[in-house]
């Protein structure tokens, strides 16, 4: 339960080049903060930085209130998963378990008592007697992710805690996660790549895109409302489509990748009628055209790739140069080669300006059901 | 002697540095093998150039090989064989092995060819080298057992600085009159030789077989009454106080009278020059005690001599046999005496001009040349020939340490006659 | 990771007066290479003057830049050899299972127990026999083979991360090209301490030089040294001094130079 | 550490071939210079050996037990034993300790370190050379020191009760860099992520030290303590300059005891005796320390 | 292009307990397999047998029609990616990329092209001189990948080689490792936990339990025929929904977690009247009833977990004691607590016997679209 503040961060590994800059942000006490980036952005660097691993180059460092950028890790009352396990290899899974707990002198059978409980939630009760040498890839994840929930500190860092499990076990231990995070009112910053879990965990993401700040809100305000196309690509999967576009204010229309023309409403109209755009919609907002479809506001497209994923169905085609995606439930039986017709929504649409990034059009038609509007309780 | 060396990378190496084999400068090159060190070398090195220069048939190269001990490991190991020296130098204590080890030439051979004239050198010397009347050895560097004191002490504690005492008794009055807080009066360096001297000097024997000079030893005599003698003579000392104990180790004794820590010591008369050097006050010289109940017999002669080696070539045989004439001219003699405190092998050195001055400058020298002169030759004096010296030389060290210690005088001189006498039946057993 | 300051100081604290008393005896012999005989007898720790003469009188006396050049090229075939000859055995040991391995170890490490005092003597037979007084090789490969060495390196190949191994393995790396493409760099650390030691303890090296070396061809300087201290006849501690300065400066140099490659974690980065 | 393979025959006798070929240069040099001179030496133990070294005279066990009857050889061994306990815990100790100081990222450590591993730059001989300064009875060092602080001077050397222990200071002094040296590798290929994941569990420094420096650094203790042990019972150099054995035989070490016996007294046979009893009892130590040393090991 | 044949593999460990046990699978030259199945079922163990690593406890593994049980590691030829990556830390990234090729002395200019190549292509052009310990997680994960790639062998194996990589990159490498492999006619073996992977990038997956076979086949073949309960639930994210059902042969219908009462058309008939069954249905098969549903079909549900994750909804309900998810297109606004109406349809339920685990009956309709059908072209 404590706050973290990220004052002007930043970091350099070679005193040259900045693999993290101008960081701001505050993490409020209790909170659930999911850090999400490209490999390479600064995650691990900013974790480490918070948990005194790594130098702070400058900026200032704020753990509950008191500067940090001094203070010893031991001092800073954390935990941490690290996204290479450091499992102590000369030690038991148990006794890397509570190394921890012996750390802070608690007594032996409570040690015992609650490294066995964490191990039973991770499914590693069999192992404790093993060394991390004689487990699996997802075994030794799993004891990282137990060493660091059995301290119940109050602040928690965890770098990429799930990547090596499957589906299942990852749901199971999202949800576990998030419960005891929430019961003990740990203040957490969590790295991921995977999608769900930044979408399903998070109070609020932060993504991070060659060290600096991108975004920082709600998951759906990210999801809904990305701050600029790089955002808006990271973040959803498979990605928002872009293309660069352009506003004919003239015909209220807006060209989209050289091809497509698209009537606005007459109420829209962009600033900068003559600058560059950036058009986006997100693969599930492109959807299949029907026979109620008017011919007018079909797009016929060449697909050129086809995935069914099971419950879904992923095709791409080539707009503008861009490869863009569609993503449709269930199961279709579409081949590369087909020319489907399609349908956009200028409700769906993003727009940004190409220059700075900015967006200028948020997505107004979300696909936002709620039941009363469109079923009938 | 190095024909065989065959293809190794080292041939040229071996061909420049080997005996013999020095074809372009058309000289017999020999080696010489020495344990000389530090100041001892500097001059042993000079006296080797000026030989080389004296003369163009012959080359001396002047090699060292280690303490005593070492060496003469060494040469045991390559005796007899291609690589052994044409010279070496062994310590005094190491002459009966050398004459029983069948890897020598006897000098006697060559002095009577040559018709030598035994007679100029210090008959004192041969005494000791001649062996049933035959000379086996050149003796080179000759040392004895002197008594160094610091005159300054004496005036001091109302002593006459002149007059140094000469028994036994006088020696352990003076020592209490001596001691003071900082200021042991006697002591002596852990270490054989002067044990052998102060027995010999009582007319004692080492071992019997009249010293192992008729004939191999197989008894130890020096825990008789002379060996007693010396060994209470040390332990109402030590018990007194005024005797102090600084080791086995030449520097730590010869520090602590530099130092002033003891008035009186015993030192070889190679140190003689050093003493005087370093001592920030005045060194007086005199001889080493004897009992008070016996005549003054005098000391037997330490250091070491030179030896030819056997089977190598005439020639080669031939240039040791020069070097060795080389270094028993006055000059040398004089040089050596002059640079190391050594004695003069060759009395003729005592007259060069540069002694003389030397001697007019520190007349202590001369009191060293006196003490040998003065010694009455005799079996006790000649020195003991036993082959296995350097262990019978460890019992007494041992049994000197014990005796520091408090143990009994008799007791511990009984178990190193003991050890003696089991090193010597071994080797006696064991001959060929 | 970061260091408070109070720690810090602390550190340098104890750093600061440990390494004086560990450096003292050097720095004092450093002292008295300075020195004359009389001011040495009076225990001074300053000499009056920081004159040369000992050192003058070292170089004078003996053909010590011959010595050190000898010496030079001894301890670094020594190292070399060892180098080698260890890495090898090594390298069998820890990543070629065969029956009877540990047992050949033991008798590896065996061959440390017997003192070498006893074994100097028949070796100085063969060494004769062979020819070899007297030259570089004399002086060298009877030291190639070290057990110390061979347990030294063992003890480091076998903390490296077994997948190492087994990538080279998929990579088609054949026996010696994992040892020499692999191991050898990763184990730098070792090789590196290795190499120190058998320097070290070569150049150090004083009874067996003195025994296969009969004149000052292939002579190393540790017998110089000897040759400074005279038993009977007062030692000149100022010269010897000097000479110990001069003969550990270039090995105080190695140490510095080597000390720059025990670098952090040479198998760190290795896995996830 | 194997590589798991299907053990057929010919598979595994090419494994041990390969071995061999690796082993090979090893095994000719030490069955040259090594095991041929230590068969030697047990040959002539059972020998009286005449004064070229050469067997002489067939006694059998003799020279054993007069050995182990000679009071001087027991002492000999009593002082082997205490010099080894004097020497080698607090050796390894004080070197430990300076290594954990060393192993700190601070600036100038590579002097600090220097100065440490310095001892093993400098010979035995050399470094008992400067001991013996030290030492010295009326202008060494300590005595002025002891002196200056009005204590009664110690006879370091000479005193039979205090110079195994002088002997034993020098040698921990001369040992420390070649320890340090060691030690100080093997705390540098310590993962430093483990480190860095006990220090946010919050362990302190001994924690730490007692928790994950000393098991991941035991192999390399194993290997110091190893070596420490079988040098110090064949430390010889020093021995021979400081104190050559004495006073009253209370430095007097096997390994010296056998050099005295073979090159000043020249006696092989007893000499080798020597030499295989003290082998024999390094090989029981050593064996003694891989069987319950090793099992506490970690290796990766 | 090599066949990799398993023939009744075993292995274990301890000598005592089977971590595989009984495998026999052909896998075709030029196939891409996959490999998945739960944490520590044995998927890196059965990697390792394969490449030589780990020693075959019994059974016969043949490559390319020869024994390989014997064959040591180099001369099978093939290349792996480790899921701990074992990149050498002493060589640059450049170095490691290389160093496969260094071996099959391949000429320098050409290493080096190649190498430079396969770097441009993962990303990691500006580290190729970086040292391993120098780079991020995912970057090191993608130095593992590229030293595979680059070698080309005709057998290769990877172990989750896109585990630490953010969803851009992966469905990036994702693309271009298949159609490496189908350019180069590479026979890969690959190790997944990330569905995507596993149902877009296979020729065939094999799902593994406790060391034993499941099921073999197609992807979307076993998405839509699992052949057991526990493939059920572990392909497909959210799991499908399992309860115990009874088949009630008098009145026809089928009781689901002793509530659900389903009307089964009348040819259904499961041929143990009697026995304990399960029944199975995919989240995105329970779907929202409308206006138009006939109240009868309507089941009601109390929400107890909502997550948005923007494209679309999962909410989870409770059923006969497990917990039930349904999943939506779109973003839902559904609370907890909130009762909704849901939809059923018996075609896309499965069955299995409870005892056996046995399917019997598979999913009819499963949302298969087609176009032509269901919309007008
Ligand atoms: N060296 C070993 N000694 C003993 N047991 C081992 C060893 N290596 C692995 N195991 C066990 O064998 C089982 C299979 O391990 P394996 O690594 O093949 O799992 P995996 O399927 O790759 O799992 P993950 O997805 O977590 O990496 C695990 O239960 C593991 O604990
Ligand atoms: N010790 C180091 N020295 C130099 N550069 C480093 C070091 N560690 C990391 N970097 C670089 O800093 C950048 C940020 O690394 P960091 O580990 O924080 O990335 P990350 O966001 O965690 O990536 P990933 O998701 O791949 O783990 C990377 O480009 C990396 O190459
Ligand atoms: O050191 P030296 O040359 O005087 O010799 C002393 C003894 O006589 C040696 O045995
Ligand atoms: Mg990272
Ligand atoms: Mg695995």
């Amino acid at each position: 339960m404590k706050r973290v503040e990220l004052i002007d961060l930043s970091k350099s590994y070679d005193k040259q080049i900045d693999v993290i800059s101008g960081i701001n942000v505050t993490i409020e006490p209790g909170e659930f903060f999911v850090l999400v980036g490209p490999s390479g952005c600064g995650k691990s660097t900013m974790l480490r930085m918070i948990a005194g691993l790594e130098e702070i180059t400058s900026g200032t460092l704020k753990i509950g209130d008191k500067v940090a950028n001094g203070l010893p890790p031991n001092k800073r009352e954390l935990s941490m998963v690290f996204q290479n396990y450091a499992l102590y290899p000369h030690l038991t899974v148990q006794q890397n378990i509570a190394f921890g707990l012996d750390v802070k002198k608690v007594k032996k059978p409570v040690q015992q008592k609650r490294a066995e409980d964490v191990a039973e939630m991770l499914g590693l009760t069999e192992f404790l007697q093993r060394k991390p040498r004689e487990l699996s890839g997802g075994q030794r994840q799993r004891v990282a992710l137990a060493r660091a929930i059995v301290s119940e500190s109050p602040i928690c860092l965890m770098d990429e805690p799930l990547s090596n499990l499957d589906a299942k076990l990852r749901a199971h231990m999202r949800m576990e996660i998030r419960r005891i995070q929430r019961t003990l009112g740990i203040t957490m910053i969590y790295v991921t790549h995977d999608q769900v879990e930044a979408m399903t965990m998070g109070d609020r993401i932060m993504i991070l895109h060659e060290g600096k700040i991108q975004q920082v809100g709600k998951p759906i305000d990210i999801y809904n409302n990305p701050a600029n196309p790089f955002v808006a690509t990271f973040i959803g999967s498979p990605p928002m489509n872009l293309a660069s576009a352009k506003n004919d204010s003239v015909s209220s229309t807006l060209l989209i990748g050289d091809t497509w023309h698209l009537a606005l409403p007459a109420n829209e109209n962009y600033s900068h009628p003559s600058s560059e755009l950036i058009a986006g919609i997100r693969p599930e907002h492109l959807r299949p055209a029907t026979k109620d479809t008017p011919e007018a506001d079909k797009f016929y497209v060449e697909v050129t790739n086809v995935e069914v994923l099971g419950n879904e169905t992923v095709f791409s085609f080539e707009l503008g140069g861009n490869e863009w995606m569609a993503k449709w439930s269930g199961q279709w039986h579409i081949d590369s080669g087909d020319r489907i017709p399609i349908l956009i929504d200028t409700g769906s649409l993003c727009i940004f300006e190409a220059d700075t990034g900015e967006l200028i059009k948020k997505p107004t038609d979300l696909g936002n059901f709620v039941f009363g509007k469109e079923v009938l309780l | 002697a190095c024909t065989n060396s065959d293809s190794n990378t080292n041939d040229e190496k071996s061909n420049e540095d080997k005996p013999g084999t020095d074809e372009t400068a058309g000289k017999v090159s020999i080696e010489f093998w020495h344990a000389m060190s530090g100041t001892g070398q500097e001059s042993l090195d000079a006296i080797v150039e000026g030989f080389n220069e004296s003369q163009d048939k012959y080359e001396v190269k002047a090699e060292f090989q280690g303490t005593y001990e070492e060496s003469l490991t060494k040469l045991r190991s390559v005796g007899g064989t291609k690589d052994a020296p044409a010279i070496t130098q062994v310590f005094e204590v190491g002459t009966k092995y050398m004459i029983d080890s069948g890897y020598i030439e006897p000098v006697q051979s060559f002095i009577d060819k040559d018709n030598f004239d035994l007679s100029t050198l210090e008959q004192n010397i041969l005494n000791y080298y001649k062996v049933d009347g035959e000379l086996y050895s050149m003796p080179f560097n000759s040392s004895t057992p002197v008594m160094i004191y610091n005159k300054t002490a004496f005036e001091k504690a109302g002593l006459d600085p002149e007059k140094a005492p000469e028994t036994f008794s006088e020696v352990i009055a003076t020592a209490e009159k001596l001691k003071t807080d900082d200021m042991f009066g006697f002591s002596m360096l852990t270490y054989g030789w002067f044990f052998e001297q102060l027995v010999a000097t009582q007319g004692g024997l080492y071992v019997n077989e009249d010293n192992g000079r008729s004939g191999d030893a197989t008894e130890a005599l020096f825990n008789g009454p002379e060996g007693l003698n010396v060994f209470n003579f040390l332990d109402t000392m030590n018990k007194a106080g005024t005797f102090g104990n600084f080791g086995t180790n030449w520097d730590d004794i010869r520090a602590a009278f530099a130092s002033q820590k003891v008035a009186m010591y015993m030192d070889s008369s190679a140190g003689v020059a050093g003493a005087i050097a370093n001592a920030p006050f005045d060194v007086g010289v005199a001889y080493i005690p004897y009992a008070d109940e016996v005549q003054r017999n005098g000391v037997v002669i330490g250091g070491a001599s030179l030896w030819m080696s056997k089977g190598i070539a005439e020639n080669e045989q031939e240039a040791a046999w020069e070097f060795m004439k080389y270094m028993t001219t006055p000059e040398v003699q004089a040089k050596w005496h002059l640079d190391t405190g050594y004695f003069a092998i060759n009395p003729k050195a005592y007259d060069e001009e540069n002694v003389k001055e030397k001697w007019a400058e520190f007349p202590q020298f001369k009191v060293t040349v006196e003490q040998l002169q003065d010694t009455v030759p005799g079996i006790a004096t000649q020195g003991a020939l036993i082959s296995v010296f350097p262990e019978s030389r460890q019992q007494i060290v041992t049994a000197l340490e014990d005796l520091y210690q408090g143990a009994d005088p008799q007791e511990v001189l009984d178990q190193a006659a003991e050890g003696t006498n089991r090193a010597m039946e071994i080797a006696n057993k064991t001959k060929k | 990771m970061t260091i408070s300051l109070p720690k810090k100081i602390w550190i340098y604290f104890l750093l600061t007066v440990t390494s004086l008393l560990v450096f003292f005896p050097v720095l004092y012999a450093f002292m008295i290479s300075f020195m004359t005989g009389p001011e040495i007898l009076q225990g001074k720790f300053f000499p009056q003057s920081f004159s040369l003469d000992n050192y003058f009188k070292v170089f004078d006396r003996l053909p010590l830049v011959k010595y050190l050049v000898n010496s030079f090229v001894v301890s670094v075939g020594v190292m070399f050899g060892q180098l080698l000859v260890c890495s090898l055995a090594a390298y069998a040991f820890v990543f070629m299972p065969f029956k009877g391995r540990d047992f050949i170890f033991f008798v590896f490490i065996s061959t440390m127990m017997i003192p070498w005092e006893a074994t100097m003597i028949p070796n100085f037979f063969t060494i004769q026999k062979l020819d070899w007084l007297n030259t570089y090789q004399g002086l060298t490969i009877p030291f190639f083979a070290l057990a110390f060495g061979t347990f030294l390196l063992r003890q480091h190949f076998k903390t490296i991360p077994k997948e190492l191994h087994e990538a080279s393995q998929i990579a088609g790396l054949s026996r010696f090209a994992f040892f020499w493409r692999v191991i050898l760099p990763v184990s730098k650390t070792s090789l590196v301490t290795l190499g120190a030691y058998g320097f070290l303890t070569t150049w150090n090296m004083y009874l067996w030089p003195l025994l296969i070396t009969t004149n000052s061809s292939v002579r190393t300087v540790q017998i110089g040294l000897k040759q400074l201290q005279s038993q009977e006849m007062s030692t000149d501690w100022g010269v010897v001094m000097a000479g110990v300065i001069v003969v550990i400066i270039p090995t105080l140099l190695l140490l510095f130079l080597g000390q720059k490659q025990l670098q952090k974690g040479l198998s760190q980065g290795a896995l996830k | 550490m194997n590589t798991h393979v299907k053990p057929g025959i010919w598979r595994r006798t090419g494994n041990a071939r390969t071995a061999f070929l690796y082993l090979l240069p090893s095994v000719i040099l030490f069955s040259v210079f090594v095991f041929y001179p230590m068969f030697r030496t047990i040959y002539l133990s059972f020998f009286l050996t005449n004064q070229n070294g050469e067997a002489a005279l067939h006694v059998g066990f003799e020279n054993f037990a007069y050995l182990l009857e000679s009071s001087a050889f027991l002492n000999s061994m009593k002082a082997t034993v205490l010099f080894v306990l004097y020497t080698v815990p607090i050796g390894i100790i004080i070197a430990l300790f300076f290594a954990l100081l060393a192993n700190e990222k601070l600036k100038g450590i590579g002097f600090f370190r220097t100065v440490y591993s310095s001892t093993m730059g400098i010979s035995v001989a050399a470094s008992s050379v400067i001991w013996l300064f030290l030492f010295h009875p009326s202008v060494g060092v300590f005595n002025r020191v002891l002196s200056v602080l009005n204590f009664p001077q110690i006879q370091w050397l000479l005193d039979p009760e205090w110079a195994l222990i002088s002997v034993s200071i020098s040698t921990i002094w001369m040992n420390t860099g070649f320890s340090f040296l060691i030690l100080l590798g093997g705390l540098q290929n310590i993962d430093e992520h483990l480190y860095e994941s006990s220090r946010i569990d919050g362990a302190g420094y001994f924690y730490r030290l007692r928790r994950i420096t000393i098991p991941m650094l035991s192999p390399t203790l194993f290997f110091i303590i190893t070596i420490s042990l079988i040098n110090a019972f064949q430390s010889f150099g020093q021995i021979d300059i400081l104190t050559k054995g004495g006073p009253s035989q209370s430095t007097n070490l096997i390994v010296y005891s056998i050099y005295r016996e073979a090159f000043i007294n020249y006696q092989f046979g007893t000499a080798s005796a020597q030499a295989v009893i003290l082998f024999i009892i390094i090989l029981i130590v050593t064996i003694l320390q891989f069987k319950f040393g090793e099992r506490k090991v970690h290796y990766q």
